[in-house]
C-alpha cells in the first residue's frame, strides 16, 4: 500500500459516487430516445437527488429508528461495494476486506434492510415489496454467486482484484463457460436493479411494482439516499460485469497515469453498457410477478451450467 | 472443568433441596450455574491446544471406569458449551415463572444436569460414560422439555423425542460395538488402536451416522426438532438448538475422524449430500412456518445440514489425503458450529422473551414489538443478521469458509465428485439467501409493522438478567463476526488434530484483521474493515447531509394508497410472506389448503402445511409396527389348550433340533 | 430269571402305553379315572417287580408311595371330587379321536426313536422301556392339549406324572429317596390345590369347561 | 451358627405362624418381620461369603457360590421390600373388600412359603432338589395370584397352574435323564444329583442324554422364565394376582427359574463341547425380546404391559447367556439384578397408582404426578431405567449386551434394535400421560409404602454407575463358571 493505493481507492469510490447518477440518467435518455420520446436531461437524477436533499423528510407515525437508519444504511453499503469493485485500477487497499463472495453478502445486507424497513410501516404495500424484494434477492443471489463462482474457478481466486487481473493478463482466451454466466449476470442484475423486465422502475402499479413499493414511505433525504444508492447498485453491477467479462482496461497500478488511462476506458465501456441495457429492455416486457421465479431459476441454472461447463471443457 | 461440573451438580441439588422456593433458585442457583459456565468456558479456552488431560473416577463398569480426556476437540466443544450457557443460564434467571408445570428446584436439578452431561459427553474417553451421559443428556432435556406436562402436545412432543433419541442411541451404542472389535474394551485409547475392515467401518460409520443424525436432526430423522423445540420453554430450547445438537456433531467427528482408523471417500459424499438435503429441507421448511419456535427449529435443521456439509466435505478431501482442504472445510464446519451456537441460542432466548411480554408464538398474531420492547428486537436483530449469513457477523464467515473450501476443490481423482461439488456450492448459495429470506420474515413480522393484535401494546421488555444473557449471546455474535482469523488460529489445534493440517501457520501470515486461509491473492475477508467501511461511509452520509443540507423531519400517517380502511389485519402475514417459497417449493410440502370462494359471506382462508416425510416414513412404520401387533396378539387367544399346543411344538421342535 | 423280568416289565409297559391310548380315546370321565388307577397299578407292579430283581430296597419304599398316592389318595379324590362337582358326564375333545389316534401313533414312534440311542446306555435292565415312557408323557400332554374339560384336563397331567415316574424307575431304578418323596409332596398338594381350584371354578363359572376359561387373552 | 439354614428355616416358620394368626391386624407387620430376619440371615450369610468364600452345608446338600449368592441376598432383600410395599397395599386392599381375614391368612403364609421355595431353589446343590422347590413356589404362587377368586384370577391361576405344571413336568423328565447320564458316571445315589459333583464329571458324560435333557430342562425351567412361546401364563398371572405378587414373580421367581436353566447349561455344555445350548437360548431370546416387544404395543392393562416387559427382559438375558463369554455373561447376571430391583419397584408404584384410579386400564389412569409426585416420578423414572435409559443400571448390561452382540452375532442386532425400539415406543407412550397430564385419581385412605420403591431405583442406579467390587468379583466367577 502506498500513497498511490490510497488514492486510487478513493478515486475509485468519490467516481462510482458521482458517475452512478449519471448512467442512470444515460440509461433513461437511452430508453426514451429507444421509445421515440423526448428524453430527459442528461443530468436530471441529479437535480432530483438535490430537490429531495432539500425538501423536508416525512414519515409514518409509528415508524421505528430502523427505518430512518436504514436509508444510511443502504447508502454505506453501495458506497463499500463500489469501493472495493476495481473499476479504474486494481491497487485497492481495501479490497482484501472483502472478496465476491463478501460483496454478494455486502448487497443482500442492503436488500435486508430495505426489506425490513419497508416491513416497518405496516402497510401493505410495504411488506409485499418486503416480500417480492426477498423473492427476488433470494433466486438472483445465488444465481450471482454461481457466475461470481464460476470466474473465480477460472481465475482461482475469489478475490475481485485478483480475478481482474488474472483475467485481464491470461492471454486472450474464449472461455465458453463464461458466455453461461454473462448471460446469466444480465438476467440477475436486471432484476436486482429493478429494470424491466423483472420490474418497471418508472411505475407505481400496486400489482406489479417491487423496488417502488419497498420506499413508498420514504421522502425527502431519505428518498434522495435510497435513489442515490439504487444507481450506485446500478452502478456496481454494471462495474462488476465489466470487470469479469471485459476486464481489459482496468489498471493494475495505482499510478496516476495508469488511472488517467483507464477512466475514459471505463466510461466508454459504461456507455456501450448502459445502451445496451436500454435495448433489452425496450425489447422485452414487463413480465407478471409469478414469473419472475422463473426468469431467475433459468438465470440460476445458466450460471450452474456455466459452471459445470467449465469442468467438463476445463475452461 | 471437573470442578464446574461439581458445582453444576451441587447446584442441582440445592435445587431440589429448595423445591419450592422460588427466589432462591431463580436469583441465587441460575446466576451461579452461569459464573460456572463462564469458568468452563476459560478453562477449556486454556486446555485448547495443550496436550490432552486424562483423568479417571471411580465409577463405571468393572474394569472401566469412567474415563474422561480433554482434547482440543472436546475443549472446542466445551468452549461453545460454556460460552453459550453462561448467557442463557443469566436468561433462565429471568425467564422461569413461578408456578408452571414442574416446581423450580427441580427444574434447576433437571437443568444443571443437562448441562453437565453434556459437558461430559464431550469429555467423554470411553464408549461407556460417553453413553450414559448421551443419555442422560436425552432425558434431562426431555423433562425440560415436558416441563408444562398439562399439555397434550408438549407430552407429544417430549415421546417423539425422547423416542428417537433412544433409538438413535441404540445405533450409537452398536457403533461402538462394531468399534470395540470384541476386544471387551471400550476405552477410546483401544478404538483408535483397532484397525477395522473397510466392510466394518463402514458399518460403524453408517451406524454413528444414524445414532448421531437422530439427535442433530438430519434428514429423515428430525421430526422430533421441530416439534421439541416449541415444546420446551424458550432457555431450553436455546440449549438444545444451541448446544446439545452440537454434541451430535461432536459426536460425529470424534467417531469419524478420531476413532475409526479408516475412512472412506464415499462417507464424505453421503454425508455432504445427507447434509445438503438437509439444509434445503430445512430452510424451505423454516421460510414457510408461522410458529416463530417452530420457523427457528426448522432453521436449526438447517443450519445442522449446513455443518453435515462441511463435515462430509472435509471427509471426501480427507479420504483422498488433500489435509489442506480438509482442514479449511472442517474450519468452515467448526466456525458454524460455533456460530450457530451463538446466534440460535440467542433466537431462542428472544423468542422466550416476546413469549412472555405477549404469550404469543403465532407470527400472525405478533408484529410491531420493536416499539414496545426495544431490546429484544434490536439483539434479536444481531441474531437474525447473523443467522441470515449477512457480513459481517459469526453466520457469514462460516458460509465464507465453506464456499472456499467448494471453491478450491483442485482436480479430485473422481471427475463425477469434480461435477458434483461445484453443483453443491451453488446449492448452498440458495441456501444461504433462503436463510435470509426466513430471517426478514422472523424478524419483520414479529417486530416490524403494526401489532396484530390489541394486546400487545401491553407487552413488557425484557428483564435485567434476561437482558444482560441476550447481550452476552449477542456480544459471543459479533466477536465471532469480528475476529474470524483470531478465533480460527486459536482453534487451529482441533483442525490439525483432525485433519492432520495446520492453519495457523497460513492464517497468521496475514494481518489480524484479514482473513484469508490460504492466500490474500486467492480469497480473504476482514470484517473489521468492512463493518468500519459501512460505518464510515453511514456516518460520513449522515454528516454531509446534515452539513449541506437539513435534519427536518416531520411525522405524519403513512400514505394509504387511497384506500383509508386498512388496518393492521392487513399486514402481510406469515402466510402471505411464505407464499411464494410455497409455491416455488410446492413438491417439498404435504399442504392442505382452504380457499375462499368469492361469493363466501365471512370468507376464509387457511393453509396448513406439513413435513410429507412424516406421511411417507413415520405413519407407515407406525402402521407396521401396529399391524405385527395385530398379528401377534393372535398368538394369544386365551384358549390353555392353544398354549398347550404351543409348548408342545415347541419340545418337539427342539427334540428334532437335539436329536441331530 | 433276569431275562424273565426284562420281559414282564416290558410287558407293564406295553400295558402302561395301551393304558395311556385308552385314556387318550376315552370320553367317560369315570372310565378315565378308572383307567388312570390301572395306571397306578401298574406302576406300582413294575417298580415291584424292579426292586426284586435288582434288590434295591427303596424301589419298595418308592412303590409303597405311589401305592398309596396315585392308586388310592387320588383316585378317590378324584370320585370325590366329580361326586360332588356332579361332572360324570361325557365330555368331548377338541379333536375327533381317530386323528388323536393318529397323531397318537406318530408320537409312539418318535419317542422310539428318540429313546432308542439313550436306552442302549442304560445299564438298567428295563431300560428299553424308556422309550414308552417318554411315548406316555407325550400322549398325556396330549391329552391335555385336546381335552375341554378341566377335570380331564388333570386327570391327563396325572397320567404324565405317571409317565415321568414310570420313566424314572426304568432308567434309573427311581430318584433319590429325598427327591422322590418331595416330589410326591409336590404332586400331592397340587392335586390338594387343584381339587380346591376346581370347586371355585365351579362357584365361578358354574361349570368346569375351560373354555369359560378364555376371557383372559389379546384382543 | 448357620446362616444358610436359618434363612431357609426362618421363612418355613413363618410361613406356619402366619398360617395361623395371619389375618391379624398386625399380621402385615409379623410378615415384614419375618422378611427382615430372613433378608439379615442372607445379609449375614454374604457378608461371610464376602469374607471366606462358597460355602457348602449339610453334607454339600446346600451350597453357595458366585452364581448364586448375589440371587440369593437379592431374593432376600426385595422379598422383603416387597413385604414393605405389601402392608398398606393389601390394607387398601382389604378396605376396598378384596381380602377378608382368612384369605389374608392364606396370603401372608403363601408368600412367606413362596420366599422359603425360592430360596430353597437358590441354595440346593441338588437338581432333584431345585426342581421341587421350583414346583413349591409354583404352587405357592398359584394360590397368590388366585386370591382375590375372581372370574379373571381364577382363570390365570388356573393357566398358571396348568402351563408351568406342564412345563415342570419336562423339567422332571429332564432332570431324570440328567441322573440317567451322571448316573453312569458317578453311580447311583444322592451324590448323582449333585450339581457340584456333576460339574466335576460334566466332560464324561454322555452327549446324546444331555442334549436331550437339556431339551426337557430347557423347555420346562424355560415355561417359568416365561420365554416365548410358552411365556403364555405370565402376562395373566401378572395381571390378575395382587400387585405384590406381580412384583416378586416377576422380580424373583422368573430369575429363580432362569438361574435353573443357567445351572444346568453347565453342565451340557461341559458335556457337549459345542454351542448348542447357546444357540437355544439365543433363539429362545430373540424371538421373547421381538414378539413381546410387538406385544407390548397392544397393551391396555398396566399390569400386564409391565408382564410383557418382563418377557422382553428375561428374552433379552437368555440371549446374552445364549452368546456366552465372559462379557455377555456378565452383562446377563448384571441384568437379572437391576431387572428385577426395578420392574419390582415398577410394580410398587403401578400398584399404587392402581389403587389410586381404581382401574388397571391405562388410558384411565392420569396425571400421577399431580397428585402424588412420588408415586409419579417412581413410575416414570422407573419406567425409563427399565426402557434402558442410562444411568440406571439396565442400561449397563443393555450396553455390553449389544456391542457383544454386534460383534458376535451382527445379523442379531437389527431385531434387537427394532425390539428396543417398539418396546420403548409402547411402553412410554403409555407411561407418559399416566404420569403427566391433568389427574383422575383420588387420594388413599393408608399412606403408600413408597420408600422400597425408592430404594430399588436407587440400587439400579447405584449400579449404572458404580458395581461393588466383591459384586463384580461373584459375576466374574459366575460368568467363567457358565462359559460359553
Amino acid at each position: 500500500m502506498n500513497q498511490y493505493g490510497m488514492l486510487s481507492q478513493l478515486l475509485d469510490v468519490v467516481m462510482a459516487l458521482l458517475l452512478a447518477p449519471l448512467l442512470t440518467g444515460w440509461l433513461n435518455q437511452w430508453r426514451a430516445l429507444l421509445q421515440n420520446r423526448s428524453a430527459p436531461d442528461l443530468i436530471q437524477p441529479y437535480k432530483v437527488l438535490h430537490k429531495l436533499f432539500f425538501k423536508e423528510s416525512v414519515i409514518a407515525d409509528h415508524a421505528s429508528p430502523l427505518f430512518r437508519m436504514v436509508p444510511y444504511l443502504v447508502f454505506g453499503c453501495m458506497t463499500l461495494a463500489s469501493a472495493i469493485i476495481p473499476m479504474l485500477s486494481t491497487d485497492l487497499p481495501l479490497a482484501p476486506a472483502a472478496d465476491a463472495i463478501a460483496l454478494v453478502g455486502l448487497f443482500a445486507i442492503a436488500r435486508t434492510f430495505i426489506s425490513l424497513a419497508a416491513m416497518d410501516i405496516g402497510t401493505a404495500f410495504g411488506s409485499l415489496g418486503a416480500r417480492r424484494e426477498m423473492l427476488i434477492g433470494f433466486l438472483a443471489e445465488p444465481a450471482l454467486l454461481t457466475v461470481l463462482f464460476t470466474s473465480s474457478l477460472i481465475t482461482r481466486s475469489t478475490s475481485l482484484t485478483s480475478m481482474v487481473t488474472s483475467m485481464s493478463h491470461n492471454s486472450f482466451a474464449i472461455y465458453p463457460s463464461l458466455a453461461f454466466a454473462g448471460i446469466a449476470f444480465v438476467m440477475v442484475s436486471l432484476a436486482e436493479n429493478a429494470r424491466i423486465p423483472v420490474d418497471n422502475p418508472a411505475t407505481h402499479l400496486e400489482l406489479t411494482m417491487i423496488h417502488e413499493a419497498l420506499i413508498l414511505e420514504y421522502s425527502g433525504r431519505h428518498l434522495a439516499l435510497m435513489e442515490w444508492a439504487a444507481s450506485l447498485k446500478l452502478f456496481a453491477y454494471s462495474c462488476i460485469g465489466l470487470a469479469i467479462f471485459f476486464p481489459w482496461g482496468v489498471s493494475t497500478s495505482a499510478s496516476p497515469l495508469a488511472l488517467m488511462m483507464a477512466l475514459p476506458v471505463l466510461v466508454v465501456k459504461l456507455a456501450i453498457g448502459g445502451a445496451l441495457v436500454a435495448v433489452i429492455e425496450t425489447l422485452s416486457a414487463k413480465m407478471r410477478i409469478f414469473r419472475v421465479p422463473e426468469f431467475l431459476a433459468t438465470a440460476f441454472m445458466l450460471a450452474v451450467m456455466g459452471m459445470l461447463v467449465h469442468f467438463l471443457l476445463g475452461a | 472443568m471437573l470442578v464446574v461440573l461439581t458445582v453444576w451438580l451441587a447446584i442441582g441439588t440445592f435445587g431440589v433441596l429448595a423445591l419450592h422456593r422460588f427466589a432462591l433458585v431463580a436469583k441465587v442457583f441460575f446466576p451461579m450455574g452461569a459464573a460456572a459456565s463462564l469458568v468452563l468456558c476459560v478453562a477449556a479456552a486454556s486446555a485448547m491446544g495443550g496436550a490432552a488431560e486424562v483423568a479417571e473416577l471411580p465409577f463405571g463398569l468393572p474394569g472401566l471406569n469412567f474415563h474422561l480426556r480433554l482434547d482440543s476437540l472436546s475443549a472446542l466443544f466445551l468452549m461453545v458449551l460454556g460460552g453459550v450457557t453462561t448467557g442463557v443460564s443469566l436468561f433462565a434467571a429471568g425467564y422461569f415463572r413461578k408456578g408452571e408445570g414442574t416446581p423450580p428446584g427441580l427444574l434447576c436439578l433437571q437443568y444443571h444436569l443437562f448441562l453437565a452431561s453434556m459437558a461430559l459427553v464431550v469429555l467423554a474417553d470411553d464408549a461407556y460414560v460417553f453413553m450414559v451421559m448421551w443419555e442422560t443428556m436425552a432425558l434431562s432435556s426431555f423433562f425440560l422439555v415436558t416441563a408444562n406436562h398439562r399439555i397434550a402436545e408438549i407430552r407429544q412432543a417430549g415421546y417423539l423425542y425422547l423416542l428417537l433419541a433412544h433409538v438413535g442411541a441404540i445405533a450409537i451404542l452398536l457403533c461402538f460395538g462394531v468399534l470395540q472389535a470384541n476386544s471387551g474394551d471400550y476405552t477410546f485409547n483401544n478404538m483408535r488402536a483397532q484397525h477395522l475392515s473397510p466392510f466394518w467401518a463402514s458399518i460403524a460409520f453408517l451406524l454413528a451416522l444414524f445414532g448421531f443424525g437422530a439427535k442433530a436432526g438430519i434428514l429423515p430423522l428430525h421430526v422430533w426438532l421441530p416439534e421439541a423445540h416449541p415444546a420446551a420453554p424458550s432457555p431450553v430450547s436455546a440449549l438444545m438448538s444451541g448446544v446439545m445438537l452440537k454434541t451430535a456433531v461432536y459426536g460425529l467427528l470424534r467417531v469419524t475422524f478420531d476413532l475409526l482408523s479408516v475412512q472412506l471417500w464415499w462417507w464424505g459424499v453421503l454425508l455432504l449430500s445427507v447434509g445438503l438435503l438437509t439444509a434445503l429441507f430445512g430452510v424451505v421448511f423454516s421460510a414457510v412456518q408461522v410458529d416463530m419456535k417452530r420457523l427457528l427449529a426448522y432453521s436449526s435443521i438447517e443450519n445442522i445440514g449446513l455443518i453435515m456439509v462441511g463435515m462430509g466435505l472435509s471427509l471426501l478431501f480427507y479420504a483422498y489425503h488433500m489435509s489442506a482442504l480438509a482442514a479449511l472445510a472442517l474450519a468452515a464446519a467448526l466456525y458454524h458450529v460455533a456460530s450457530h451456537a451463538a446466534f440460535k441460542s440467542l433466537l431462542f432466548v428472544c423468542t422466550g422473551s416476546v413469549l412472555h411480554a405477549t404469550g404469543e408464538r403465532n407470527l400472525g398474531r405478533l408484529g410491531g414489538l420493536i416499539r414496545y420492547t426495544p431490546w429484544v428486537a434490536w439483539l434479536s436483530l444481531i441474531g437474525a443478521l447473523a443467522s441470515a449469513g449477512l457480513p459481517p457477523l459469526g453466520g457469514f464467515v462460516s458460509e465464507w469458509l465453506l464456499l472456499q473450501s467448494f471453491l478450491f476443490t483442485p482436480g479430485l481423482p473422481n471427475s463425477f465428485l469434480n461435477m458434483l461439488i461445484p453443483v453443491v456450492a451453488a446449492a448452498i448459495a440458495l441456501i444461504a439467501a433462503l436463510a435470509g429470506y426466513t430471517m426478514v420474515k422472523f424478524f419483520g413480522v414479529i417486530f416490524l409493522g403494526r401489532p396484530r393484535e390489541e394486546k400487545l401494546a401491553q407487552a413488557h421488555d425484557a428483564g435485567t438478567l434476561e437482558k444482560i444473557g441476550m447481550l452476552w449471546l449477542v456480544a459471543i455474535s459479533i466477536l465471532l463476526g469480528l475476529m474470524p482469523s483470531q478465533i480460527l488460529k486459536a482453534i487451529s489445534p482441533v483442525i490439525k488434530q483432525l485433519s492432520l493440517f495446520d492453519l495457523s501457520p497460513s492464517i497468521a501470515a496475514n494481518a489480524w484483521w484479514l482473513l484469508a486461509p490460504i492466500s490474500v491473492a486467492r480469497a480473504s475477508y476482514g470484517p473489521v474493515i468492512f463493518l468500519l467501511g459501512v460505518a464510515a461511509s453511514c456516518t460520513l452520509a449522515y454528516i454531509l447531509v446534515r452539513l449541506f443540507y437539513h435534519g427536518r423531519l416531520r411525522r405524519s400517517a403513512p400514505w394509504d394508497c387511497g384506500y383509508p380502511l386498512q388496518n393492521a389485519r392487513m399486514q402481510d402475514t406469515a402466510e402471505g410472506f411464505g407464499q411464494p417459497i410455497r409455491q416455488i417449493f410446492e413438491p417439498f410440502f404435504r399442504m392442505e389448503r382452504e380457499l375462499p370462494s368469492p361469493f363466501d359471506a365471512q370468507p376464509r382462508y387457511r393453509v396448513l402445511v406439513e413435513d410429507p416425510l412424516w406421511y411417507w416414513l413415520y405413519l407407515p412404520i407406525a402402521r407396521w409396527v401396529e399391524r405385527i401387533s395385530q398379528w401377534v396378539g393372535m398368538l394369544q387367544k386365551g384358549r390353555i389348550a392353544v398354549y398347550l399346543l404351543y409348548s408342545f411344538l415347541t419340545l418337539v421342535a427342539l427334540l428334532l433340533m437335539a436329536k441331530q | 430269571m433276569p431275562n424273565l423280568v426284562g420281559q414282564l416289565i416290558n410287558l407293564l409297559a406295553s400295558i402302561l402305553l395301551i393304558l395311556s391310548f385308552a385314556m387318550l380315546s376315552q370320553r367317560r370321565i369315570l372310565s378315565l379315572i378308572r383307567l388312570f388307577t390301572f395306571q397306578g397299578v401298574t406302576l406300582v407292579a413294575a417298580t415291584i417287580l424292579l426292586g426284586y430283581s435288582t434288590n434295591q430296597p427303596h424301589l419298595y419304599y418308592s412303590a409303597a408311595l405311589t401305592q398309596v398316592l396315585k392308586v388310592m389318595v387320588i383316585p378317590t379324590l378324584l370320585h370325590r371330587l366329580i361326586n360332588h362337582l356332579n361332572v360324570r358326564w361325557d365330555t368331548e375333545t377338541l379333536i375327533n379321536i381317530p386323528t388323536t389316534m393318529m397323531i397318537g401313533i406318530i408320537l409312539v414312534i418318535f419317542s422310539f426313536n428318540l429313546a432308542a440311542p439313550i436306552s442302549s446306555l442304560s445299564t438298567s435292565i428295563a431300560r428299553s422301556t424308556l422309550g414308552i415312557a417318554l411315548a406316555c408323557v407325550l400322549l398325556s400332554f396330549m391329552m391335555m392339549i385336546t381335552r375341554a374339560k378341566a377335570v380331564p384336563q388333570v386327570i391327563g397331567f396325572l397320567s404324565m406324572e405317571n409317565g415321568l415316574f414310570f420313566s424314572a424307575t426304568a432308567a434309573v431304578y427311581g430318584m433319590p429317596m429325598v427327591v422322590e418323596l418331595g416330589i410326591a409332596l409336590d404332586v400331592l398338594m397340587g392335586i390338594l390345590i387343584l381339587g380346591v381350584f376346581m370347586f371355585q371354578i365351579r362357584e365361578r363359572f358354574d361349570s368346569l369347561d375351560i373354555s369359560h376359561l378364555e376371557k383372559l387373552k389379546e384382543d | 451358627m448357620n446362616w444358610l439354614l436359618l434363612m431357609l428355616i426362618i421363612p418355613f416358620a413363618g410361613a406356619g405362624v402366619l398360617a395361623l394368626y395371619g389375618g391379624r391386624e398386625r399380621a402385615p407387620e409379623v410378615n415384614s418381620a419375618f422378611s427382615f430376619a430372613t433378608f439379615i440371615a442372607a445379609a449375614m450369610l454374604t457378608s461371610k461369603v464376602i469374607a471366606d468364600g462358597p460355602l457348602y452345608a449339610l453334607e454339600r446338600q446346600f451350597f453357595i457360590d458366585p452364581l448364586n449368592v448375589f440371587l440369593v441376598t437379592l431374593t432376600a432383600f426385595v422379598a422383603w421390600t416387597t413385604s414393605l410395599f405389601s402392608g398398606p397395599y393389601m390394607r387398601i386392599e382389604s378396605d376396598h373388600g378384596k381380602m377378608t381375614p382368612r384369605r389374608m391368612r392364606l396370603y401372608h403364609s403363601m408368600y412367606q412359603l413362596f420366599t422359603c421355595a425360592m430360596l430353597l431353589a437358590l441354595t440346593t446343590n441338588n437338581m432333584g432338589l431345585l426342581w421341587v422347590a421350583m414346583e413349591g413356589a409354583t404352587l405357592a404362587t398359584v394360590l397368590l395370584v388366585s386370591i382375590y377368586r375372581t372370574a379373571a384370577s381364577l382363570e390365570a391361576a388356573w393357566k398358571y397352574f396348568i402351563l408351568c405344571g406342564v412345563g415342570i413336568a419336562q423339567a422332571l423328565f429332564g432332570t431324570i435323564l440328567l441322573y440317567l447320564a451322571a448316573d453312569r458316571v458317578i453311580g447311583a445315589g444322592t451324590g448323582a444329583l449333585l450339581w457340584t459333583n456333576l460339574e466335576q464329571v460334566k466332560t464324561h458324560m454322555e452327549p446324546t442324554i444331555l442334549s436331550l435333557a437339556f431339551v426337557f430342562l430347557l423347555v420346562g425351567y424355560g415355561t417359568k422364565v416365561g420365554l416365548v412361546p410358552l411365556h403364555n401364563w405370565l402376562p395373566d398371572a401378572h395381571a390378575e394376582g395382587p400387585t405384590p405378587i406381580s412384583a416378586v414373580l416377576s422380580g424373583l421367581l422368573l430369575n429363580v427359574a432362569l438361574y435353573a436353566v443357567l445351572r444346568c447349561k453347565v453342565l451340557v455344555d461341559g458335556a457337549l463341547q459345542n454351542h448348542m445350548a447357546g444357540n437355544m437360548m439365543i433363539g429362545f431370546g430373540l424371538l421373547s425380546v421381538l414378539i413381546a416387544a410387538f406385544f407390548l404395543s397392544r397393551q391396555k392393562d398396566v399390569k400386564r404391559m409391565f408382564a410383557y416387559s418382563s418377557i422382553e427382559h428375561m428374552g433379552l438375558i437368555t440371549f446374552a447367556f445364549g452368546i456366552g463369554g465372559p462379557i455377555a455373561n456378565f452383562a446377563g447376571l448384571l441384568h437379572m439384578t437391576v431387572h428385577s430391583l426395578i420392574k419390582s419397584a415398577i410394580f410398587f408404584a403401578v400398584g399404587h397408582a392402581v389403587q389410586k384410579a381404581g382401574t388397571q386400564t391405562m388410558s384411565r389412569i392420569t396425571g400421577l404426578l399431580s397428585i402424588s409426585p412420588t408415586v409419579g416420578w417412581g413410575l416414570m423414572l422407573g419406567s425409563l431405567a427399565i426402557l434402558g435409559m442410562p444411568p440406571f443400571g439396565v442400561f449397563a448390561s443393555e450396553f455390553l449386551i449389544l456391542t457383544t452382540a454386534m460383534r458376535e452375532l451382527p445379523w442379531a442386532t437389527p431385531l434387537l434394535l427394532l425390539a428396543l425400539g417398539v418396546a420403548f415406543a409402547a411402553v412410554f407412550q403409555r407411561v407418559q400421560p399416566m404420569v403427566f397430564g391433568e389427574t383422575t385419581a383420588k387420594p388413599l385412605q393408608h399412606p403408600p409404602a413408597l420408600i422400597p420403591v425408592f430404594m430399588h431405583l436407587g440400587l439400579g442406579l447405584m449400579l449404572g454407575l458404580y458395581i461393588p467390587p466383591y459384586l463384580v468379583a461373584w459375576y466374574q466367577q459366575a460368568a467363567r463358571m457358565i462359559g460359553g
